[in-house]
Order: C-alpha cells, then structure tokens, then sequence
C-alpha cells in the first residue's frame, strides 16, 4: 500500500501495464520525454524507451487513428488526448472505426485500446480545459465509457481497461488529479493524503468494469454521481445532513443498473449530479432507466443537478459548476416531497 | 498600403467535358513509356521530386516493355496469372452488376478500368502484410485466390455471408488474406495503415503495410493525419492514391487534383512519392516493386499516385451519364488495362486472342457456377441470423444487450 | 399548393432562399452540378450560378469549417452532409466552432448557418447509411437540432432554420424522401401523392422552430415521435386500436416541453419511439423531461423503443428497426398497466 | 518477391539538444540576407517551389536591408511605428507575466521572440481584412493601437471586459479590429479564414483574410481542410505558419518538420508559398506585402512559413527547462527581432539606444497606468456577471436557459 495522487496511481497503472505487457504502446502530445502536461507518464519514457512511451502530433484524430491500426495489429495502444475538450477531432475515429472494428469484421479486427483523457473544470479552464463530454461517448455502442473519482478505482479501472479487449474512453476529472474537491473552491484545497481511496496497493490489481460502488450508505435518498461529483455530493450530504446514499458509478456504460435500482428502491428518492451541461447529458439515460425500472418505488420526481445548458465560462466558473450547495438543496428539495 | 485592389470572382473547378460535350483528354501530360528514370530505392523525398509530376510507364504502345522500370526477370508465370486475375474480376463484376439488378443484392461496386493496379500490387507483398483498402479493390482478394463464393456470399449476405450480413455488400474483411476490414466511411484506413506500420516498427516485425485510398477521399483530413504520422514515425507503410479521375459527380479538381498532382502532397511531409500510369498493368509491377523494397529495407513510407479511370458507374446507385460525357472512358489515354496487357503477352508470344477468349469463358463459367453455388445460401439477406446482430459488439455481450436481444425475440 | 415529396420540398425550401437572399450559399459533396446524391439541390446550380451552389471536396469539416468562416463573414450558408453517418468527421467544427462562436465573442461573431443531412434506415445501407445521431447534437448548447416528418413541415421548418441566426442541424429522414413510411417494408411503398402533409404552399411559410404538433389527437397514451417514427407510431397505432395521441416533435432543440406535458398530463401515460440506439438516445432526454414535469400524473412507466444498442446492421435491418409490431407492443404493454 | 527484408526499428525524431545538453542550430541553412530571389507575384506555385525551401531575409548582420526583398520606398515612420509596437509589446507581455504571478489573472501567453511577424504582417493588412489569429498573435491588435486597458480588462476576465467572463484570458475577439474570435481549440481557424475569404470572392468583395497556425498546429486535420478548399477555390486569403520550433514540449520534428519545411506543405495544393526569417521586421513586411498583393490582385492564396524561436515559456502553466536547454533561446541563429530593427533603425540614423531605453521606459509606463486603470475594474474575473453565463449562448434565450437562469437565481 503506498498512498497516491491519483496522478501517481494513474501512472503506476500505465507503468504496470508496460512492464507486463510489451503490447502496450503509450502516447499523445507531450507525453514521451516531457512525461504529460499533468504528469501522468513522467519518467515512463526514461524507463520503457522510445518505441513504448512517445509524443504524438497535435492531431487527436491521427493519435486514436493510429492507435487503431496498432490495435488491429495486436498492440494495446494507451493513448491520451491531451484535454477531454480536445476529444472532438478524434471523435470519427472513434465512433466509425474504434467502435465499430470488431462489429463490422465479424471479429475478424478488434480494437483493444484505451483512450484517457482529463475532464471537468474547477481549474479555470474556460470552455476548451473543462468539458466533460461522457455522454457522446455512452451513446456509442462499442465503447465502454469509465470516470473514476478516486486513485484506488483510477489505477485499478485503468488497468482493467488496457486489459480489456474492447475500446474504453477513460476520463480523469482534473480536479481530483492532486486531491480531493467537495466544490469548496473558496477553501485551502486538499491533497490524497489521508484519503482512505488513496491508498493503493502495488503492483497489479484492476477494479472491475461495468460495477459501481456505494460510496456512501445512507436511507433517505440515492444520489447517482461519478468523478468530481462523487465528492461534493458527499460534502453537500454532511452539510445538510441528509442521509444520503451515495453511488459512485465508476463505469457509465456498461452501467451497473443493479447496485442503481438496489439503492433506489431502497430509498425511494434518486438525485442524479453531474458536471456536463444537462440536455442530454448521461444524467437523462440515468433518470430514463430509474424511471424505467424503479418506477413503483420512486417517492418524488427525479431530480438532476448538472451544468447549465451553455458552454463553460471562465470568469463564472463556480457558478456553473454543480457544487454542494445546489446539490444540498436539491437534496432538500426531494426530502419535502410528501 | 495595396491599393491595386478588383473584386474578387469565385471559383469553382470545372472539368474539361461534360455530358453533351466532346471528351477532352488533351491537357493531359502522359511521357512517352521508358522514359522516365528509376531512382534509387535510397533516394530521399527531396531527391526525387520531379517524379511526381510525370508518369511512370513501361508498356509502349506496341505492347512492348520498355525503359528502366522493365523488368528483365519478370517471369511469363507472373504475367499469365495477373491476366487471368484480371479476367476474373472483370467477369465477376460482370456478373454481380447484374445480380444487382435482379435483386439479389442490394448493392455492387465494379472496379473496372482499375483491375491492374490491386492486382499488379499485390503480387508484389507477402503473406501477413496487410493492405488497408477502399471498396474498389476487390483485385486483392482475387490476386490471392479468394474463395470466390465467400466473396459472393458476402455480397449476398447470406448465410454464409463471413461476416453475418452485418456489413453492406463489397465491405470484405479477411485478416487471413491481409485485407483489412473495409469501412464505409471514406478514408479511416489511411491512418490505420500507418498506425499498423508503426507498430510492425515497434515490434522489430518485417511485415509491411499498404494503405488505399481515392483521389476524392484523398481531401479527407485522415489522409493529413495519416501522411503526419508517416512523417514523423516513418514506417513500412505505401500510401496509395488511386487517382480514377472520379469521385461520384465530382472530378479531381475539386479535391484539389487540377493543377497539383497527388503524388506532389507527399513532399510537404518529406515521403518519396511516384506517378505511374495504372492502367499499365507493368508499370504498376514495378512501382508496387520499388515501394515494398524501400519498406522492407526500412527506409520508411513511399506514396504512389496511380493514374486511372473509373470506367465504370460508380456504384449500382449511380448514374455517370448525368455528370459526364458518355464515351468519356473510350476517349481515355491511357486505354484499358486487359488489353494493355494483353497486347504485351501476345506480343511475348505467350498468349493469344483465342486463348483471351476461352479465359473469358471460362471466368464467366466458374463465376456463374460459383454464384449458383452461393445462392443456395440465400441472396439480399436471407438466412442471415437475428442473433448475429447483437454479437461482436463487445468481446462479450454486456447485460443490456442481452436483455435488448430477449426483448427482440418475446 | 403543390403536391410535393420531401425531396421537393426541400429544394423548393433551398430554392426561396436562394432567390430571396443573396447571402444563402448552398454547397456540399456532389451538390453543385450532379444535385445531389438524392437530389434535393436539383437544377439549383444551374438556376443560381456556381458561386451560389456548388461541389465541396470530400471532406465534411472543411465544409462547416468554412461554413463558419463564410457565416462569420456575413453570408448564410446552407450545407449538407451527404449522410449523417459522415458528419462525424465535421463534430469538432460544429461543436466546438458553430455553436460557441456566439458565446466565447459575445456576439462578435456568430453563424447562421444550416447543415442538412440525410439520416435514418430502411434503405439497405448498412451501418455507415442509416444511423440517427441527433442526440448527438441536443447535447450541445449553442445548437438547435430539428428532424421534419413529411414535406409540409421540411419546407416550412428549412426556411426557418436557413433564416435562424443560429446554427442549426437539420436532419432529414432519407425513408421520407419519396413517401411516408410506416415500417412495413414488405408492403407496396407508398408515395406521398394524395398525402395531406404533402400539400405544399407555393412560395415563403415557416413553420416556427422549437413547437411541436400534436399530429394524431387521443387520450390513451402520449407517444412522442419524430421523422420516419411519427408515421410508424401511426401505423401502430391504427393497427393496435390505440387511441394513442402522437406527438411530432420536429425541432428536438429547443424542446417544445409545453406541448408534451400537457398531452402527458392528459393521457398518464407516455412511450417514446426513435431509431437511434438507445442508451442516451434522445429519449432519454424526453423520459428525463416527461418525468420531471408529469410525475404525479404518470399511471406506468414510461417506454422507449428504440433501435437497438448495436450498430445498425445491414442484412437484420428489419430486425434492428422499430417498426409497427414493436411500437404497437409496447402500446398494449403500456395500456395492460393498471 | 521480395526478400531483402531486416527487422523494422522504430523511429522517433529528437530535437538536436535537451536540459543538460549545448544549443544545437548547425544544422539549419541560413541564406545570407538578400540572396534569395523575389518571384513575380503572377508566378505560379510551380514555378516558386524553390522559394519553400529557403529563407527570405532582408537585414544584414550589420543591420543594413539587402536584396531583392528590400524594399527602398519603406518609409521611417512605418519602421519607427513597428518598433515602437514590438517595444510595448514586449513591456506588455512582461506586465502581464507578473500580473499572473500575483494571482491577478490565472493564465498569460507571451509571445516574446515572435513579436515581428504579427505586428508587420499587420501593417500591410487594410481595414476590413480579417485576420483568423492563434494565441500568440497580440501584435495583430497592439499594431492598431488596441485600447490596453480593454485588453487588460479581458486578461482580467473583469467588469469591463469585453468579453464578460466567457473566455480565458488572452482569446480575444475584435471584429472591429479584424482579429477573430479566438478558439481555444488549435487549428480550427484555419478553414474559417479559408470560408470567410470564399465569401469575400462569392460577394465580389476585396477584402481578404490572412489565417494564422502553430508549426505544431499545422499537424491538425484543419490545416489539410484548409489547404484543400484554399487549392479548389483560390480565395483571397494568406495562409501563415508560425514554425517557432516548439509545441509545448515537442519539437517541430514531431510536427514532421524536420526535414521537409511547412512552407513545402502548400505544394501538394498548387499554392505558392514563401519561407521567411520571421525575426526580420522588413522580411516579414516584405513577405506580407507581396502575398497581400497576390491576393488583392485576385491571385488566390499563398502559404507563408515564418522561422522563428519561441524565446519564453509556451504559457504560464509551462517550464520549458524540463524540455530544451535553458540557454537555447540564446543561441537561436536569427537573433532578436527587435535587437535587428534596432540595428536597422541605427544604421538609419533614425534611432538611438538612448531613444530606446526612452522608449522602453515609456511603454513600461503606458502598460503600468493602463494596468492599474483596468485593475479598478476587478482582477481575476471580479466584476464579471452571474447572467451573462447565459446569455449569447443563442441569439433569443430560449425556455429552458430561462429556466436554468431561475434555477441558479433563487
Ligand atoms: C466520410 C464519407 N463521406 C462521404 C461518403 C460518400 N461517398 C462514398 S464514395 C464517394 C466518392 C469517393 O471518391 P474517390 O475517393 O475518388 O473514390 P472512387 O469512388 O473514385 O474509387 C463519396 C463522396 C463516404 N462514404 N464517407
Ligand atoms: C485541439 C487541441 N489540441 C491540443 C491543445 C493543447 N495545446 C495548446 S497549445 C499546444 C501547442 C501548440 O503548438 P504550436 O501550434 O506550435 O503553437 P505555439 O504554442 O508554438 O505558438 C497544445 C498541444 C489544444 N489547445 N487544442
Ligand atoms: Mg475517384
Ligand atoms: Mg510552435
């Protein structure tokens, strides 16, 4: 066990892999000799060389591209896209070919790749350093769409993803990177240390894909959150003291609809938080299967606290940003229902 | 500071002819066969520009070889089998074209006028390369002996269709021939190819691989993005544009083909790039030749620009007529690539008009006997698998498709 | 009034603007002399000159790319993307550039542009002519994303869309081109001859962005519908005896909520219908909505059927669309709730 | 076939020096000032292809201009104008490097080194032309005398902010000044100055568009959709590279620029283009002019690749000593621009050093006042309104951004 950021954990997930598996190729813009712009794959390139660990051009679609054609050769590229903003360039490649390889050729290509890529604001990132564009990719059928919150699941999903034979879009909420964030912006940031989900054990171990987490029990309500989210909505349970039971996700598609349904029939009341804007963000597929399944049980309408229907803005960051006080009021708001 | 100003006019490229006008060939550059030298296989990009703007050829126009890209030790064997390929394929799109309109499938895609260039060019690979092809390079398959009823199941989408009926018709996949599996959307592949190179690279591997595209899709950004990534790394990939002149209504010129040949893109991205007459079934031997070399030898990518035409429709939705003249492809210079050849083979002496003849028959005899063949499996869909549809999204079939499946059968 | 196929209507929709307004260009893939791969800019070229309408290279984001510089100039562009499963390559330019120019210049710059594109199955095209990627689209703000069901409505909503100072994406169900479809493939196809939605006014009408139409009135159960699904809902609905109220959606962004909830709130029941895949299909979105605004007035679950989550197959087409026998199940199984 | 086969290595290029390593330029060829031609404005790309792989360059070592690029009819005031920009500029970018340090703005791009190349091009533009800018092209407003305190207030993201908060600091947007709206996305901008100049040719305008990229941005798909729209069309518009040698951390070899230059890019795209020594003021105004002419004259574009040297850190976010050697900027063989307009404006005898520190002083001043007046506004995105987050999204707001805004507001 050796406490982590989850920079450290994401990257002793990618050190593990390339030790163990000489199929795995890493890279992206600035991530070989430079090591990544937040770290990620420092050192990695010193340590596995220049045909393992390397820089990429700027052209996101030529890196998930080429990442393809590795794939289909037998590799298991890791790829980064410097910024989840950034994701749009590559997005033919992976909806058109990464996704649909092994549907189209009968088996015959696959893609087994993994595609990371840091998400979500907090850093005042403006529009292009803050999006977090998960739901363009659950839509896809053929992908597996993953946001961990913590550096436990982080180099855990990780490594379950390199290993996974299907292409994965793995997004790392920034503002988790070196610590912690309830959404208290106002408040001296934290750091991992201490952090009972930054203990992380060594070497090699994965947290399955497609399986959520209760991160936190609780009776009165079931908040469906993942990433950044995770944990203001557990700053905003404390603060109004709602006894909230908190599912962290982990995996957006395949989605874990069974711990999901568990909790809300339990409680009867789902509130559903994400960063991304809320128009069909993940949030709707989420509302429209608790419905779905949960229909009988639900107490109250379910309510979705999200991003605002606009780009991100720079200067009005925290007022875009979903933090614990609109996701305790919202809890509040559904504990009054009668 | 510039006062030299005038309104500005718009353009847009037109093509010398269209339907109602005369075909018009004559701004078309096309050197004389042999006269265009053969670098060196070490020759760097800059070093051999100007064989981008010319036009690599060897059959003249008695059918003799002729010229440094001749090759002296190609063996009768080599010629004799290209032919028949040819001949194959040719009957076969004869043969499916009509099966198309019988509604026997929804969909064919003819590569005639172009059978030399995937023919020639993959005599010249070896097994467990891997080209990255476009739809009208069915000349691959048929290079390597293809199972031709698989290909007309495909085309079929029957039940022995090898890939479930998932696919349109013409969109092979066969990895065991080197033949990746075909997208439908326009020019993908072409970074796939260089990603797969590069990881041949990385693995110390010697296999090459060899990446298609048209001259249309060639204004595709993945063609950018493919030519970058052959820059920088650069691997054992070939990068060929196949220049038919056509991309459905549209000519060359609005893919920026006008003025500035294909093969001159490369040189932006320091890649040696040739131009060769693809209707010269020799021509296409020999550059295919000299590419594969400097791959195998490690010197990195080569572009090919293969001048041609698409003599053919575009596909059985589309009607040249209403975008061309209509004896424009009689009026092509360049002629047509089976009898190009086989005025060369007669000239040899190994070959004869009566035996073209009785080839041609017998193609038309084995493809129709292989159709009947493939029909039994079904045509335009049928015995295709419901549960086929649900499969192969995933490695394994996750809960929610599962109960999606069940949802479909109750 | 001319009796018009979708087809028609929209030419003469492009064809109005192009001779009202000097700014309107019209280009794209095979648009300029040939007209078109299905022909909705026909003899345009010849009628408008080659600097109005002409031929694009093959590369769809550089023809919104330069539709947005061509809007940011001041002109009104008026593109398409020969089948919506190609707009991919262009997602970047409409994500990131069309729809924020707007907002990251407030309001220095905008584009007013309009992409068209042919979208949906039941040709035989396989998974790269038939997909539905709308929700796509009603993910991002800035966007406003319209799909018409008959010629009437194609006409009078491309008018608005190519008069909107916004960008507008504007898909055109490729089944609708020639006549209304049901979903039963294996009848006589129909032509929309006769058809009361195919009555088409001559010269300029709008029919205004953002409202939906209560296209079949009844108190049973709400469907919300739009494009090729609004006459398969129609078919089901005769066929089951359902007194099923139909609602056509028509623009899906900005959402005409109103009109839904007021049929919900009557009906207490609700069942979505579109082709796309369903996980975050833009169902998902109505379901989120639905149940927001009419929880206490819902009496069932509400339904979606909807393609399935796979590509879209090419031979099991039938299979994968959600035809009338579908569509009119789930209308029992919705009336079978207590 | 093809048996000479050996085991692929993969290639990654290496820039020639890192941390720890001597600054390393041997390599690169540098022409003497005014040895390289100046082609007619009329010639085709064809026929200037040897104008991309050299270096236009007008001042001497001694700070005399030289050759066919100089220009004789240049007047004072425009080099005493150009010097006094790149000064403020110089003084701004200082400013606002320690505003960020004292947590006054929360990002800064400085463009230290580059300052000649915006800020000339500039003055060959006209009102009305648009110019499509990356980052780091604050020359192209600071030439028009831009108001520094509306600048400040969009670094400040603060009341007076033009932009009301939207943005991160430095995308500006200046329709007036004819600077685009800044996308944070590289690359975009491209194809919009490719669109915007082909509807100033659709109108019979004659105001042109001049697009502005990174060598490392040149390796975006947008460059390719660019170059392939500015081939069909030829509309008024000049395509600039900035190849300053860095992307962040990668070197312009990982661009794949290491051995064909980005000025050879346009050749692929019959579109002429020039290479030019983008820390020579007159080399950069002369270049300008004579693409701005090409395009007035309805010649259609030129591509131009400026070569330069990224003197400071890619942004405040970046260390460049963990990537290249500390003293690299020093050794960089073009020298300052302002140090060689200086030479230049001595020789002239219409500067001094005197005047020089005089003028520092005073920019040092201006910027300092500006700041402190745009500091009254708020600093760090103080002052910036809660509702403008909604607004503009759409021309009207449509229900359910009404909705949201109630949602945040009560
Ligand atoms: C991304 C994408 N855009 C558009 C199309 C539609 N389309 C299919 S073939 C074709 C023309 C291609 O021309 P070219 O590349 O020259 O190849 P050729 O048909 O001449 O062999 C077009 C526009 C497509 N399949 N994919
Ligand atoms: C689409 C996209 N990908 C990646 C980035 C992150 N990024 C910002 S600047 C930069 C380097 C750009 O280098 P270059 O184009 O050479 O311009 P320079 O900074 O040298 O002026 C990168 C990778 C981005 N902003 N947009
Ligand atoms: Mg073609
Ligand atoms: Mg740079």
């Amino acid at each position: 066990m050796t406490s982590m950021t989850m920079v450290e954990a994401i990257r002793d997930g990618i050190d593990i892999k390339l030790g163990e598996d000489d199929d795995v190729v890493v890279f992206g813009e600035d991530v070989g000799y430079f090591g990544g712009v937040f770290r990620c794959t420092s050192g990695l390139q010193e340590k596995y060389g220049k045909s393992r660990v390397f820089d990429a051009p700027i052209n996101e679609s030529g890196i998930v591209g080429a990442g393809v054609g590795m794939a289909a050769y037998g590799l298991r590229p890791c790829v980064e896209v410097q910024f989840a903003d950034y994701i749009y360039p590559a997005y033919d490649q992976i909806v058109s070919e990464a996704a649909r390889l092994r549907y189209r050729s009968n088996g015959d290509f696959t893609a087994p790749m993994t595609i990371r890529s840091p998400c979500g604001g907090g850093i005042f990132g403006g529009q292009t350093h803050s999006q977090s564009p998960e739901a363009l990719f659950t839509h896809v059928s053929g992908l597996k769409t993953i946001m961990p919150s913590n550096p436990y699941d982080a180099k855990g999903l990780l490594i379950a993803a390199i290993e996974d034979d299907d292409p994965v879009i793995f997004f790392e909420p920034k503002r988790l990177y070196n610590g912690p964030f309830d959404g208290h912006h106002d408040r001296p940031s934290k750091n991992w240390t201490g952090h009972p989900l930054a203990d992380v054990p060594d070497g090699h171990y994965t947290v399955p894909i497609g399986k959520a987490s209760v991160y936190r029990e609780g009776n009165a309500l079931t908040v469906l959150a993942y990433g950044t989210m995770v944990h203001v909505s557990e700053a905003a349970a404390e603060e109004t003291g709602t006894d909230a039971e908190i599912i962290d996700l982990r995996t957006l598609l395949p989605l874990d609809i069974e711990t999901i349904e568990t909790s809300v029939k339990k409680t009867g009341r789902c509130l559903i938080v994400h960063e991304a804007t809320r128009t069909s963000g993940f949030g709707a597929e989420l509302a429209a299967q608790v419905q779905e399944n949960c229909f009988y049980h639900l107490e109250a309408p379910i309510i979705r606290v999200t991003g605002w229907d606009t780009p991100y803005p720079h200067a009005q960051e925290w007022h875009y940003f979903p933090g614990p006080a609109r996701v305790g009021k919202a809890m509040q708001e559904l504990m009054e229902v009668a | 500071m510039n006062n030299e100003t005038k309104p500005f006019s718009f353009k847009v490229p037109e093509p010398t002819s269209r339907p109602g006008d005369e075909p018009d060939f004559t701004g078309m550059d096309i050197p004389a066969a042999g006269s265009v030298r053969r670098p060196d296989i070490e020759s760097s990009a800059e070093d051999m520009k100007d064989m981008a703007r010319t036009m690599v050829r060897v059959l003249n126009r008695d059918g003799t070889a002729v010229g440094p890209w001749a090759d002296p030790d190609l063996s009768s064997d080599t010629l004799l089998f290209g032919m028949r390929v040819m001949l194959k394929i040719r009957a076969f799109d004869h043969r499916m074209l009509s099966m198309q309109r019988q509604g026997k499938t929804s969909f064919y895609i003819q590569c005639t006028g172009e059978e030399a260039i995937s023919v020639a060019h993959q005599l010249t690979l070896s097994p467990g390369d891997m080209n990255f092809p476009t739809y009208r390079q069915q000349g691959l398959l048929m290079a390597q002996d293809y199972p031709l009823e698989k290909m007309i199941c495909q085309i079929l989408s029957n039940e022995k269709d090898p890939l479930e009926g998932r696919q349109m018709p013409c969109l092979h996949s066969a990895r065991e021939y080197g033949f990746f599996t075909l997208s439908g959307n326009l020019g993908t592949q072409f970074i796939h190819a260089v990603g797969w190179a590069m990881a041949s690279a990385i693995k110390g591997d010697t296999r090459i691989a060899s990446a298609w595209i048209g001259e249309g899709a060639a204004a595709e950004n993945d063609f950018h993005s493919a030519l970058v990534n052959a820059s920088v790394y650069k691997p054992p990939v070939i990068l060929n544009v196949v220049n038919n002149q056509w991309a459905i209504s549209s000519f060359r010129g609005i893919a920026g083909g006008d003025h500035a040949t294909f093969a001159e893109r490369a040189h932006g991205y320091d890649i040696p790039s040739l131009r060769v007459d693809g209707n010269d079934f020799l021509a296409v031997l020999a550059a295919s030749n000299w590419a594969v070399k400097r791959a195998r030898r490690d010197l990195g990518p080569t572009l090919i620009e293969w001048v041609t035409y698409r003599a053919g429709a575009h596909s059985t939705a589309d009607d040249p007529s209403k975008y061309r003249p209509k004896d424009e492809s009689d009026a092509w210079p360049l002629g047509d690539p089976i009898l190009r050849l086989k005025a060369h083979l007669i000239s040899l002496g190994i070959w004869s008009e009566q035996r073209h003849i009785q080839a041609e028959a017998e193609f038309s005899d084995e493809i129709r006997s292989a159709t009947k063949e493939a029909e039994k499996s079904g045509v335009l869909g049928e015995g295709s698998s419901r549960s086929a549809m649900f499969e192969n999204v995933y490695k394994e079939m996750p809960d929610h498709l599962v109960k999606q499946q069940q949802e479909l059968e109750n």
